[in-house]
């Protein structure tokens, strides 16, 4: 397959765009120098993201990460940068000194998988994509063959909603434990 | 469309994660590193399943699952984070050495 | 008196010091005088027993184990509790019960610091039960948990109530605190022989089921077994060699020896007194009584080197203690030259040489640990041990001076007291070693065990010179010191008597172990 | 005048049957004199110090017990014969040797008795008055009884077990009093050599015994001495050794050429003890082992006595020569000791069993008697210097006359004690031959004499040189001289060739008789050449050093090393030293013997110790410290180092956790991609 026919098909193009406003967003998200700035850069990788799921016929899946990520996470997140009072001016030192370490890890995994990726499917093509993936069948397949992961996993949230109120949770200073234990004595 | 297109793409961003993972000091901003990398590996699971037809969808479901538990880890990650930020009024991770010998 | 022979004695004996250490972790830290009377009430209590048993002991069958039992213990890997006393382990068990009284008593009223008496009576009193236990194992796994059960109260007294003094580690550029470092290296050095001895252990196991219908550990099986001949070649050789590591870094032999003069210096009085007098006669117990039964051609095949090894230690352990400056230090490089002469006596592989070992052994238990006891008194009112500002002690205390010269007299092997008849024999053994055994080279040795007797007393008597003649130094003018007080003094005088009696009348000793030990060489060596 | 070979030769046995033995109640309980001092020595040691004289009472007691015990024994061999061996007491069995204590009562041991238990006795006696006021009166008798009863053990030692026990006791004693004075160091470096010194010697008694009783089995004297007699071949092949190896352990006990040098030394102590220990009995331990052993000498190992012979002719000469040179009134008597112990070993070596032991018996007496003349001069003057003596023959009458008889017995001077015992000794060597050491004997015979007359001369003639008032010494110390000296007048009249040889006979009577030559006359020529040779050292000792009598210290320098002033007029001599012939010659020649012995023998036994010490530090600080500890620490280093380097990759920094972690896996998937 060459290059020409690879631009010949309409769907690459938005593939391309899409990857593009992908790659270039989630390169802001680790190099902004502003959380806030990073976080929106992520929601917009995401939406990205939803969009290529979109071109993937997997319409369900696109529209949880826009609304779970997008919508709760994002939310979360932006609530977290507050609270934890992060630096969110320009000019603060967000990263290490040692960037130089951490991009050579990075492309290593980059080489490693890509290459992995390429000698493994070399031109395989995605093809008879049809109508796209109905939530029905998503549904039933979720509660029927995945019925126990989903047990699972809705417990694993469970977990966390119970571990992050009681990590969240504001302890007594020591001093007012003294106080508490004075006014119990 | 290739498949190797989106997975190049999802290395791209894992990768990208991994970089960030490593070279941010804000606790925060790892967070949204990993973010990143989950999100890497639902364009694969995706194009995975896209590719390969299944009856059962499992690649789409195991990005549902991966989207619910990546926002678990968020929630505890950040309590975490707010807890330490509390105990060490900041919430950079380099700081963070109690670990050491 | 059913129960008493039948293994509950010896058992009591075992394990009355592990209860009184529980007795004493019980007693509020407070309450010292009730730890103080629950440590001696038990110590002499075990004493007593073990006095008993000494009185019931039938020497006319000193060959045979006494007082036993055997029990099964861990099944799966058909190792049980099997215990009794012969005439080689009933001298050596009652010297441990003995001298562990005497450090109670001489406790009481020096507790090195940090104090807590509790602590350090609790462990003194584990020790008690890892060194009975030791003397009275017939079973090899039985034999070495109480064997290292020994190495930990003694690496916490090093450790915690040792010499807090930072030293300088000659050659390096380093200084530590020298309890720190003393407590390493004796823990190491103890437990790297051990791991070797473990080792040795458990090839004689695997390999006895070859011979019986169920491996075992049983150490009179496994002496039958031994005598017949069933260990031999490569794998006796290596096993033999594995024990003589464990075995010989106790000891402790050349060139293993290192441990010993640190680990004497910076532990306190009666951790250094228990080392002496008790720890080190585990190792060469062990040599008579698991290395040469069971392996007795390899032990003919390794007795020159041992004999070699010990008499360099005699010279060694000689030259070294000329070079000293600290009394204790002294005193401990001695121990390697003592030592020297009980492994020059199994060495030899024969019935005096063995006898030899035996009450060599004894008489260094009562007079090194009478040594440390007064070294230790004397640092502990002069706040020093180094001999160069010593002296002139006999004017300053002079009932301490005349014990340390008593006791210095002894060590130097005096005839008629108690260490004559080590030496004496050692050298004896040495001059006719086993048939078979190269004569050249053990009247060689007995040569050079000679010229160190020559120099034992050459640094005895300097050490003498040093610290108890002469005029006292300047620095101690218008200072007052308490001579000999009234705990030292019990703690003391019986182990002058010991000295005396033993000296005068071995058969204190050689009663008891004569027939074992022939009994022990007919049957390995065939004569 | 008669020939040399003019007397009987007839070779005669001198056993004879013991008229009590087995049942004797004295006998049976013989083993008293060896308790009671050791039960004393306890009792003063403990007692002592509440006793009004500090625990002298009790050891004077404890000695006429053991005197009176002894005379008895030895009156019993006297009149009968006495020949006992008591049942053992077996103390512990080593393999088939047993380890026994026990005691033998016969000619040879009830002889020693007395001499040690009277000795001991009179001179404990001295001691009272001698050691009053010292600093440790109790200690000095506790010590001195100690080595009573280890002498006493030795001597009754019917194994060698036992013997070496009281062989070493006695070292020990020996130590303690020698070093008495401890607060010089001088005094206990001395006790301590005069130790050293034995011990090596004892390596060769130890062996020996070894050697001896490993084939016969046994430890037992009288077992060793049967197997010499009627089972040679078991003994054969190892009788030389052994005997040259007991014979070590006896020269260093008695102080024989080259291991003579700490006797002189061991003169720090307390002269009471120098009269004892090292002049009467201690010293003489080594010649009762090779008399004891004899049997062994005599015939099996007669070898060893070419060495023993040798040994103690040097050493009779050189010691001699020594004793000439001293300004230090008791090393003057020490070398004499030193020079006499070598007459008593060249006579067992030239297997004159009796006449060493004749010899021995009567120098007990006439030595200790000098020492304790010296000590009563000591004590007198307060010092040890004849240059500080002179002319104490006046204010100290009865000192001085017990000296002079003791003098003229130890010059051999007819008819005192050693008169008898020393033509013994040199009739022996010329009987057996032995001519070059018969020479060498008189020689010492004129030098002993010589030596003597000068220490009289320059202590009790002349002016006195000293300060203070010296004064007679108190009733305590005067009474045992007079009977010493009483003894050492009529000493000698126990063994007088053809009228009178109870001495033989007594220490003849054992269980192993002696075949020795035993001469029916005196052998006149030797008698009358050796006679001569002490009067002539008399004379010329008076010659040099009692005229002119103002000027005899000065003088004294420069004529010690002459023997010429025996031919020549002393004007003469003194033109001859002007003219710086004889000094050159004879004064280096003394010094030169005197150098040898300070510097080579002390100086080997003093290079021994420092090389020993150079050596351990050496070992210690080289080869321990930086040896063995160095492979070990350097191994505990390295592991501790190799930590604390790769600690440091622990940062505790979980990105770089991570950071490894990626990279880790992504390295292993490229392997894997690589290497599949």
């Amino acid at each position: 397959m060459t290059v020409a026919d690879w631009i010949a098909e309409p769907t690459n193009w938005v593939y391309l765009v899409l990857a593009l406003v992908i790659a270039v967003s989630a390169l802001r998200v680790v190099t902004s120098t502003n959380v806030v700035h990073a976080a929106l850069f992520l929601v917009l990788a995401l939406a990205g993201t939803a969009g290529l799921f979109l071109l993937l016929s997997a319409e369900f899946v696109a529209w949880v990460l826009v609304l779970v990520y997008i919508g709760a996470v994002i939310v979360l997140f932006l609530f977290g940068i507050m609270i934890t009072r992060a630096p969110t001016g320009p000019n603060v030192e967000v990263d290490h000194q040692r960037r130089a370490p951490a991009a050579m890890a990075a492309f290593l995994i980059f080489i490693v998988t890509a290459g992995s990726a390429l000698t493994a499917f070399g031109d395989k093509q995605i093809s008879n994509l049809g109508r796209g993936t109905s939530t029905e069948v998503i549904g039933e397949q979720l509660l029927q063959r995945f019925v126990i992961p989903f047990e699972v996993v809705s417990f694993v949230l469970l977990a966390a909603l119970i571990g992050g109120i009681t990590l969240a949770r504001k302890d007594a200073t020591p001093a007012e434990e003294m106080a508490r234990e004075g006014s119990d004595a | 469309m290739l498949l190797n297109q989106f997975l190049i793409l999802g290395a791209l961003l894992f990768s990208l994660g991994i970089y960030g993972l490593l070279v941010r000091r804000n606790a925060v901003m790892v967070l949204l590193s990993i973010e990143l990398m989950l999100n890497a590996v639902n364009v694969n699971l995706v194009a995975f399943e896209a590719f390969l037809q299944n009856a059962n969808v499992g690649g789409q479901i195991f990005a549902i699952f991966v989207i619910t538990v990546a926002a678990a880890e968020v929630g505890v990650g950040l309590a975490i984070i707010l807890m330490i930020f509390r105990n060490r009024t900041s919430a950079n991770i380099d700081e963070l050495d109690l670990m050491k010998w | 008196m059913g129960w008493f022979d039948n293994g509950w004695g010896l058992s009591l004996i075992v394990f009355l010091p592990m209860v009184g250490a529980l007795a004493v972790l019980f007693t509020p830290k407070a309450n010292e005088a009730a730890i103080k009377a629950l440590s001696l009430g038990f110590t002499v209590v075990t004493l007593g027993l073990a006095t008993l048993m000494a009185f019931r002991f039938d020497f006319g069958a000193s060959e045979v184990f006494q007082f036993g039992t055997s029990l099964t213990w861990i099944e799966s890997i058909n190792s049980g509790y099997h215990i009794g006393v012969d005439g080689i382990s009933l001298p050596l068990l009652v010297l441990s019960a003995f001298v562990t009284v005497l450090a109670v008593i001489y406790s009481f009223n020096h507790w090195p610091e940090p104090h807590n008496p509790k602590g350090f009576m609790a462990l003194t009193l584990v020790l008690a039960t890892g060194m009975n236990g030791t003397f009275v194992a017939l079973d090899l796994v039985l034999f070495f948990v109480f064997f290292e059960l020994v190495l930990l109260p003694m690496y916490f007294m090093i450790g915690i109530w040792g010499d807090k003094a930072i030293m300088k580690i000659p050659g390096f550029n380093r200084e530590v605190e020298t309890r720190l470092y003393a407590a390493i290296k004796f823990f190491l050095f103890t437990l790297f022989g051990s791991a070797f001895m473990l080792l040795g252990f458990l090839a004689l196991y695997f390999k006895s089921g070859e011979f019986v219908a169920e491996r075992t550990f049983d150490i009179p099986l496994l002496i039958h077994l031994g005598s017949n001949g069933a260990f031999t070649g490569t794998f006796a050789f290596l096993v033999f060699g594995a024990l003589f590591l464990g075995f010989a870094v106790k000891v402790p032999m050349w060139p293993f020896h290192t441990w010993l003069p640190d680990a004497h210096t910076a532990a306190p009085t009666v951790g250094s007194v228990l080392l002496a007098a008790i720890l080190l006669k585990l190792g060469a117990y062990g040599f008579i009584r698991i290395s040469l039964p069971i392996l007795p051609d390899m032990a003919k095949d390794w007795a020159p080197a041992i004999a070699i090894l010990a008499v360099i230690g005699i010279i060694y352990g000689s030259l070294a203690c000329l070079a000293q400056t600290d009394m204790k230090r002294l005193i401990a490089f001695s121990s390697v030259g003592h030592m020297g002469f009980v492994m020059l006596g199994i060495a030899s592989m024969t019935s005096v040489g063995i006898n030899a070992a035996i009450i060599g052994m004894v008489a260094h238990g009562v007079i090194t640990g009478l040594l440390f006891f007064v070294a230790g008194s004397m640092s502990h009112r002069y706040h020093t041990r180094d001999m160069g500002r010593l002296g002139g002690n006999m004017k300053v205390m002079p009932i301490m001076g005349g014990i340390l010269g008593f006791t210095a007299m002894a060590s130097l092997g005096l005839p008629g007291l108690a260490g004559f008849w080590g030496e004496f024999m050692a050298l004896f053994g040495a001059y006719s070693p086993l048939a078979g055994l190269n004569t050249t080279l053990f009247r060689t040795a007995m040569v050079l065990g000679a010229i160190g007797t020559v120099l034992t007393a050459g640094y005895m008597l300097w050490m003498l010179q040093k610290v108890n003649l002469g005029e006292p130094s300047a620095e101690w003018e218008g200072q007052h010191f308490h001579d000999v007080d009234a705990y030292e003094l019990t703690a003391w005088v019986p182990l002058v008597v010991a000295i005396v009696a033993i000296g005068v009348f071995p058969r204190l000793v050689l009663g008891a172990t004569n027939d074992a030990v022939v009994s022990l060489v007919t049957k390995a060596f065939g004569g | 005048m008669i020939k040399l070979t003019n007397f009987a030769i007839a070779a005669t046995e001198t056993g004879r049957a013991a008229q009590y033995g087995e049942g004797n109640p004295f006998l049976e309980w013989a083993w008293l004199i060896v308790i009671v001092p050791f039960l004393a020595f306890l009792a003063i040691v403990f007692f002592g110090k509440r006793l009004p004289r500090r625990g002298g009472e009790i050891a004077v007691g404890a000695m006429a017990f053991v005197a009176v015990y002894a005379a008895v024994l030895f009156i019993m061999n006297v009149t009968g014969g006495v020949e006992f061996v008591g049942d053992p007491v077996e103390v512990g069995k080593i393999g088939t040797f047993a380890i026994e204590w026990g005691w033998v009562v016969d000619g040879l041991s009830s002889m020693m008795y007395l001499v040690v238990g009277l000795l001991a006795f009179l001179i404990f006696t001295y001691a009272l008055g001698y050691m009053e006021g010292d600093v440790r009166v109790t200690w000095f008798f506790a010590a001195f009884t100690l080595f009573a009863g280890s002498m006493l053990l030795l001597v009754s030692a019917p194994n060698l077990i036992q013997l070496i026990v009281g062989w070493e006791g006695v070292g020990l004693s020996s130590y303690l009093l020698i070093g008495h004075y401890w607060e010089d160091k001088e005094n206990s470096s001395a006790g301590m050599k005069a130790f050293y010194v034995n011990k090596v010697a004892d390596i060769g008694l130890i062996i020996g015994a070894f050697v001896l009783a490993i084939p016969v089995g046994s430890f037992r004297i009288s077992d060793i001495l049967t197997a010499v007699v009627d089972n040679p071949e078991a003994i054969e092949t190892v009788a030389m050794v052994g005997a040259v190896l007991l014979f070590i352990g006896a020269m260093g006990k008695s102080a024989q050429f080259p291991f003579h040098v700490w006797l002189p030394d061991a003169m720090a102590g307390p002269t009471p003890v120098s009269a004892l220990m090292h002049a009467a009995t201690m010293v003489t331990a080594g010649v009762y082992l090779v008399a004891r052993m004899f049997p062994l000498y005599a015939e099996m190992a007669a070898d060893a006595r070419g060495l023993v012979i040798t040994i103690g002719a040097i050493t009779l000469i050189i010691a001699g020569l020594l004793a000439v040179v001293q300004d230090d009134i008791k090393k003057v008597l020490a070398y004499s000791t030193v020079s006499q112990l070598g007459y008593m070993v060249a006579a067992l070596g030239a297997g004159a069993y009796t006449a060493g032991l004749f010899h021995l018996w009567t120098h007990a007496f006439f030595k200790g008697l000098l020492f304790l003349g010296a000590g009563s001069v000591i004590h007198s003057v307060h010092s040890n210097n004849m240059s500080d003596m002179g002319g104490l023959r006046k204010p100290m009458p009865v000192t001085f006359s017990t000296f002079v008889a003791g003098t003229l017995a130890l010059a051999g001077i007819f008819p005192l004690a050693g008169f008898f015992s020393k033509d013994e000794v040199l009739a022996a060597f010329n009987h057996e031959g032995y001519t070059a050491v018969l020479v060498i004997g008189i020689i010492g015979a004129f030098i002993t004499a010589f030596y003597m007359a000068r220490t009289v001369f320059l202590t009790f003639y002349g002016t006195y040189k000293g300060h203070g008032h010296p004064h007679e010494s108190p009733k305590v110390m005067t009474v045992p001289m007079m009977i010493l000296a009483g003894l050492a007048v009529v000493g000698g009249w126990v063994n007088i060739p053809g009228l009178y040889t109870g001495f033989t006979e007594w220490v003849g009577t054992r269980a192993h008789p002696i075949a020795e030559h035993h001469a029916e006359s005196f052998d006149w020529p030797v008698l009358a050449i050796g006679l001569t040779a002490a009067l002539l050292g008399i004379v010329a000792g008076y010659l040099l050093y009692f005229k002119d009598k103002q000027t005899q210290l000065e003088r004294d320098t420069f004529r010690i090393p002459l023997l010429w002033p025996l031919l020549e007029h002393k004007y003469y001599l003194d033109d001859l030293y002007l003219g710086g012939i004889v000094n050159p010659i004879k004064g280096p020649i003394a010094r030169f013997v005197n150098w040898t012995n300070s510097y080579i023998f002390d100086g080997i036994v003093n290079g021994a110790g420092f090389l020993a010490r150079a050596v351990a530090g050496v070992v210690y600080g080289v080869f321990d410290q930086r040896g063995i500890d160095l492979a070990l620490n350097g191994l505990a280093f390295t592991t501790d180092g190799a930590g604390g380097k790769t600690r440091l990759l622990q940062t505790g920094k979980v990105q770089q956790y991570a950071g490894a972690t990626v990279i880790g896996a992504a390295l292993l998937v490229i392997g894997f991609v690589i290497f599949r």
